[in-house]
């Protein structure tokens, strides 16, 4: 069956919630209006209002709440409205979520969804990418899933996940891509990276929208015998270092790619690791491309110069096959 | 508002009050064009690419109170406080630019719709995050405080925003320094789509006030004149240097909570009881009734502010996007 | 108290309070014995490297309410409220053990002090930011509702933690559920160095109680019977399916902010006023009164926990720290 | 005169708030108990309540109301009495004060300064190294001194500057470095790192209490005939690119060096910068060397196996001389 990438995470939840009893969603306007991109649309009518459950503005209490159910052995889905406000519930995902197993051994299995991203003209509050931060956290998985197969699969293990997990929907990939889901129950397993393209000359790590960034510039570089192998990411945290190297090692080249600012990005982790790890292997330094170190603007010429896009990416491309 | 019928025949009192009231309606209705036009023109052809959130029924609120401030005291607008901005003397032009991502908008097209503000204007832009103003704006009111300046400052924030850890911390703050702060609530009913009672169990927001020690009254939201003397109450006890001062004005937002959203979920009955509360038509009767004005200088008002609308837009329609190559330019004081 | 001089004297009614006090003693002393030698002893001779925190002088507060809990609500302590472990059954053992970053403490030295819990016993460790825990305590709550449970939740701060806004987020949201959560505020009349007149500008915490809607009472928190009272009328109205409830426990820390802290800014009346409202010594007092024990009673009762307590430093000592192989096990499931 | 890194800082604080009376101080304990650590002891009564200002325990607050009064043409310094909270008020420091200039023209000079670093047996809560989020922040400064001469020097510039700016100051050296201070008013220029030591044969690129780390094992390795160079960053954000490649293109070896954990940390960015920028000069691969990615374990058993240390920095920098 085909499903966007919202219906996909839409199906996720809704599965997850009819599998287990102790899985309900948390945040603002999900319930009565179906979320602010209506990816909990239909949910309130299926599972009630505590199941449901339509919150005040109150990002700090939403997260925090969710810890506290899952002590008391539920598996709270908490939905930031944007991940831009993320900020705002930032203290209990970092210090009481993140830490609270390592310090007590008290478990917090619960998923923080945000939509993150740009490319919407949501301006600097409406299209951060966040995720930096809570990679940079031990204790938390971050996960962002580019295709609507992963999206749910990769939902539903975050659900079942025994970790708190931080979980960016891209926004501008939820009514944009589709893709083949298939009937039955399955899961996409946490800390695995997929190849998602194959190529020999220099591979591509990315994840989120930027996959398919990467899928088109791939396209426009064949043409120039320039054959890209494209590496999603899917969970940030923990990396799979194995899958990025085994790339790497193969190709010889690497740029990583990602739609968050430069400084301070992941691409400095995977970029660092690459260096550390497959130094011997490596034909040209590793490449990183992203977003200039400024907020998201929101005027339309300032946000495409702003994101990365294909073309940014050929010609880096071109640049590190030339090395 | 040119020529009015029997100004002449009024007590220089009622002079004073018939200035203030037709200076009313006329924000009143500036507010109500532009944001028409904002919603449901330009957002709707495609003109406005971001999100547009309006103050539609609720313009007497920053009307009236942005009335009541001095040129000097800050003002801190909410996202449906766009009255203010005129009263402060921004432009409808860069109203329109702003929103339409161009130049001549007061961000340059760095940010969209109500994320404007000019220190110049001692207007204070917000950021998204719902009540992260109000620490903001009492650090301003405490700075006021320390050098002893009659200034003081006008805080706005909707229902929704209470609800906010910000809220509590930067109101404390305040209660606790006794800053002139004065605290705006338009409580509309909704957060976006959540109902009042899924925002606090409380009956009103100022009930929140006895427990920061600070006075607070509830006034009619949709009375511009009204909330202006409320506003002139709060100014003076916050001026007088008695601290902060919460106004509750009751209110409702009559469109979605923004140009996307249809609203559904608001019970049908409540458009229609709060359309006989309008604010601009409120302000009308009690100019026409106490002689302030007659229907034709209204409608010669209204004429000169369509006008004036038309005019900006074109203006603002002429503004170029910004230039790409300025995208890395004003991070930083070096970056300029 | 092994024994108690006129027992069989008591009519049933009489006994069950005579029990209960007995117990309310047990762990009042318990604590201060505890306490004592964790801030007065162990902390001076170096055996306690990090932060020292105790609750001397407010016993009371977590001993009467902690007793008022059934053994399935959950506990969400602050750092005063030592007493609350060892009413859930856990061991000084491990506490020493905590402080003293040994394997044997509740954290098995992964975190120190008052950092602690355990979700076998129901009780659920801070983080060291005030107020954390509300919203944490708040969805426990939730939970518990959900699943049709008889069982609430307690959650206790000091009067500092009442500024942050998660104190404020997790209590709104906690009262607009309808969860059934105790909150017990120990008003110690300090945060750390800073007085309640630079916290707040209220006269009291439970001031703040109906902006949420809910019902809160003033108790005097050096007096354990009267906590105990006010936390079961709360508990009542927990259960019941009432909603949240406020308890502020009006008391003074007998003591600096930690063991580093001399206290100078309190100023030196202080000390005696509260020294006189001692709660181990009211309590004492009460069971004296009314002849539920004897002075040779509390003498021994005493006697056994000194005891208790110095065979739980002699384990805790002996308890080894723990073995650095194993720093990177248990941040997740998988790196146990 | 010499004077100890905490000393130096508080003389900082107070010459600045003498020479411009719009400088203020607002935080928790600062006034009359002088602050947690006492770096701001003394200052209330030089200056008065309305110049040193003892707030609730309200981080969001304290930092917003930095960024109002900022408007009103002060110059706060805000203290948050340990790094950690600094994440109870994050929105108003990664949002509100980062974003204004860019957005609309509202410059937020203010200075946030944090005592972060562990080494005390703080545990989990008073011992973060929190930086790297804030250096993945563009519109911050970030500053972290290692010496007493640098800690006031880059105080004084960052409460003249006109931009936000978050100061950690490393706990664990308010007591234990001392140095000789310049009799006179001096200021440290922020985004210029320094070479702390000179060598041939290996650059250290480091920060805060590393940088005496560092200085430590350089000595050990000193007598093996390996010569460090040892880079002190002192400003974070705008990272000084120029200083680290000059030093690793004379090594051609680098290691980076922070106390903060591995994963996202800002190792990664400065390791990605080196090899995009120095890729030929690199005679091995750039290696980091950090805290693993667990919270700060509080018993000292742990503690000790968490932070780095000079010995295990001999360790790594042996491996890469052999490289
Ligand atoms: C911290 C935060 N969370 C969520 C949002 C998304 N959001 C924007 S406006 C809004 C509702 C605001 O309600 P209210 O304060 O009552 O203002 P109103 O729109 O009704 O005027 C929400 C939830 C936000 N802006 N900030
Ligand atoms: C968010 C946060 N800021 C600062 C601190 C440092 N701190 C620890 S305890 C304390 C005072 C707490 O006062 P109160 O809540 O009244 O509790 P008490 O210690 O008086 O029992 C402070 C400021 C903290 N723990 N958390
Ligand atoms: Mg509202
Ligand atoms: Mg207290």
């Amino acid at each position: 069956m085909q499903a966007t990438y919202l219906e996909a995470i839409r199906q996720g939840l809704q599965e997850e919630m009819e599998r287990d009893p102790s899985v309900f969603l948390l945040g603002e306007d999900i319930g009565v209006y179906g979320g602010a991109f209506k990816v909990t649309a239909g949910l309130l009518d299926r599972f009630g209002p505590e199941r449901v459950v339509d919150t005040p503005i109150s990002e700090s209490a939403i997260v925090g709440a969710a810890i506290g159910a899952s002590y008391a052995g539920m598996r709270p889905v908490a939905e930031i409205q944007f991940a831009d406000f993320i900020t705002c519930g930032f203290d209990q995902i970092v210090n009481f979520a993140a830490k609270c197993r390592y310090r007590w051994g008290a478990p917090a299995p619960l998923v923080v969804r945000a939509p993150s991203g740009g490319g919407i003209h949501g301006g600097p509050f409406h299209s951060q990418n966040p995720e930096a931060w809570f990679v940079h956290t031990p204790g938390l998985k971050v996960v962002q899933p580019a295709t609507a197969y992963d999206a749910k699969g990769l939902l539903k293990a975050a659900i079942r996940d025994n970790d708190p997990v931080i979980f960016f929907e891209h926004k501008a990939l939820y009514r944009k891509v589709k893709g083949e889901i298939p009937a039955g129950d399955y899961t996409v397993p946490l800390g695995k990276a997929k190849v998602f393209r194959e190529g020999r000359d220099i591979s591509v790590i990315t994840y989120g929208a930027m996959v398919h960034v990467a899928d088109e510039a791939a396209d426009i570089l064949a043409k120039d015998g320039i054959s890209l192998e494209i590496v999603d990411l899917r969970t940030l945290l923990p990396i799979d270092e194995e899958t990025i190297l085994a790339s790497v090692k193969k190709t010889s080249k690497a740029i990583v790619l990602h739609e968050a600012t430069l400084t301070g990005g992941i691409g400095g982790e995977i970029s660092a690791r690459i260096t550390e790890k497959a130094f011997e292997w490596l034909d040209g330094p590793v490449v990183r491309l992203a977003a200039p170190d400024t907020p998201v603007p929101y005027s339309p010429t300032l946000e495409e110069a702003f994101l990365p896009n294909a073309m940014k990416l050929v010609e880096k491309a071109r640049a590190l096959a030339r090395y | 508002m040119t020529a009015v019928a029997n100004s002449t025949l009024l007590a220089p009192q009622e002079q004073a009050e018939a200035g203030l009231w037709r200076r009313m309606l006329h924000y009143l209705f500036l507010q109500r064009e532009v944001e028409e036009r904002l919603e449901r023109r330009l957002y709707r052809q495609g003109k406005i690419l971001g999100g547009v959130y309006v103050g539609r029924g609720q313009e007497a609120i920053c009307v009236g109170s942005g009335l009541a401030a001095e040129p000097d005291d800050f003002l801190y607008p909410c996202h449906r406080d766009l009255g203010l901005y005129f009263v402060r003397g921004i432009h409808p032009r860069q109203v329109f630019a702003q929103y339409m991502g161009r130049v001549g908008g007061l961000t340059r097209g760095r940010d969209g719709n109500m994320h404007m503000g000019d220190l110049g204007h001692r207007i204070v832009a917000i950021i998204s995050a719902m009540a992260a103003s109000i620490p903001v704006a009492a650090g301003t009111a405490m700075a006021l405080k320390f050098q002893r300046s009659r200034n003081i400052v006008f805080n706005y924030f909707g229902d929704g925003a209470t609800s906010r850890g910000d809220w509590h911390e930067g109101i404390n703050l305040a209660s606790v320094q006794k800053t002139p702060l004065v605290l705006i609530c338009n409580n509309n009913q909704y957060a976006y789509s959540t109902p009042l009672d899924k925002q606090m169990a409380c009956a009103h927001v100022v009930d929140r006030a006895p427990g920061y020690g600070i006075p607070s009254e509830i006034v009619d939201g949709n009375d511009c004149v009204a909330v202006h003397e409320a506003a002139l109450r709060a100014a003076g006890h916050a001026r007088m240097g008695l601290g902060p001062y919460m106004i509750e004005c009751k209110t409702f937002r009559m469109t979605g909570h923004s140009a996307h959203d249809g609203a559904d979920y608001v019970p049908k009955h409540l458009w229609n009881e709060w359309a006989e509360k309008d604010p601009v038509i409120r302000m009308e009767r009690r100019l026409l009734d106490r002689c302030y004005a007659s229907r034709g200088d209204i409608d010669e008002l209204y004429a000169g502010i369509r006008a004036e609308v038309d005019e900006a837009i074109a203006w603002a329609e002429a503004s170029p996007y910004p230039d790409p190559s300025t995208l890395e330019q004003g991070v930083y004081e070096e970056s300029r």
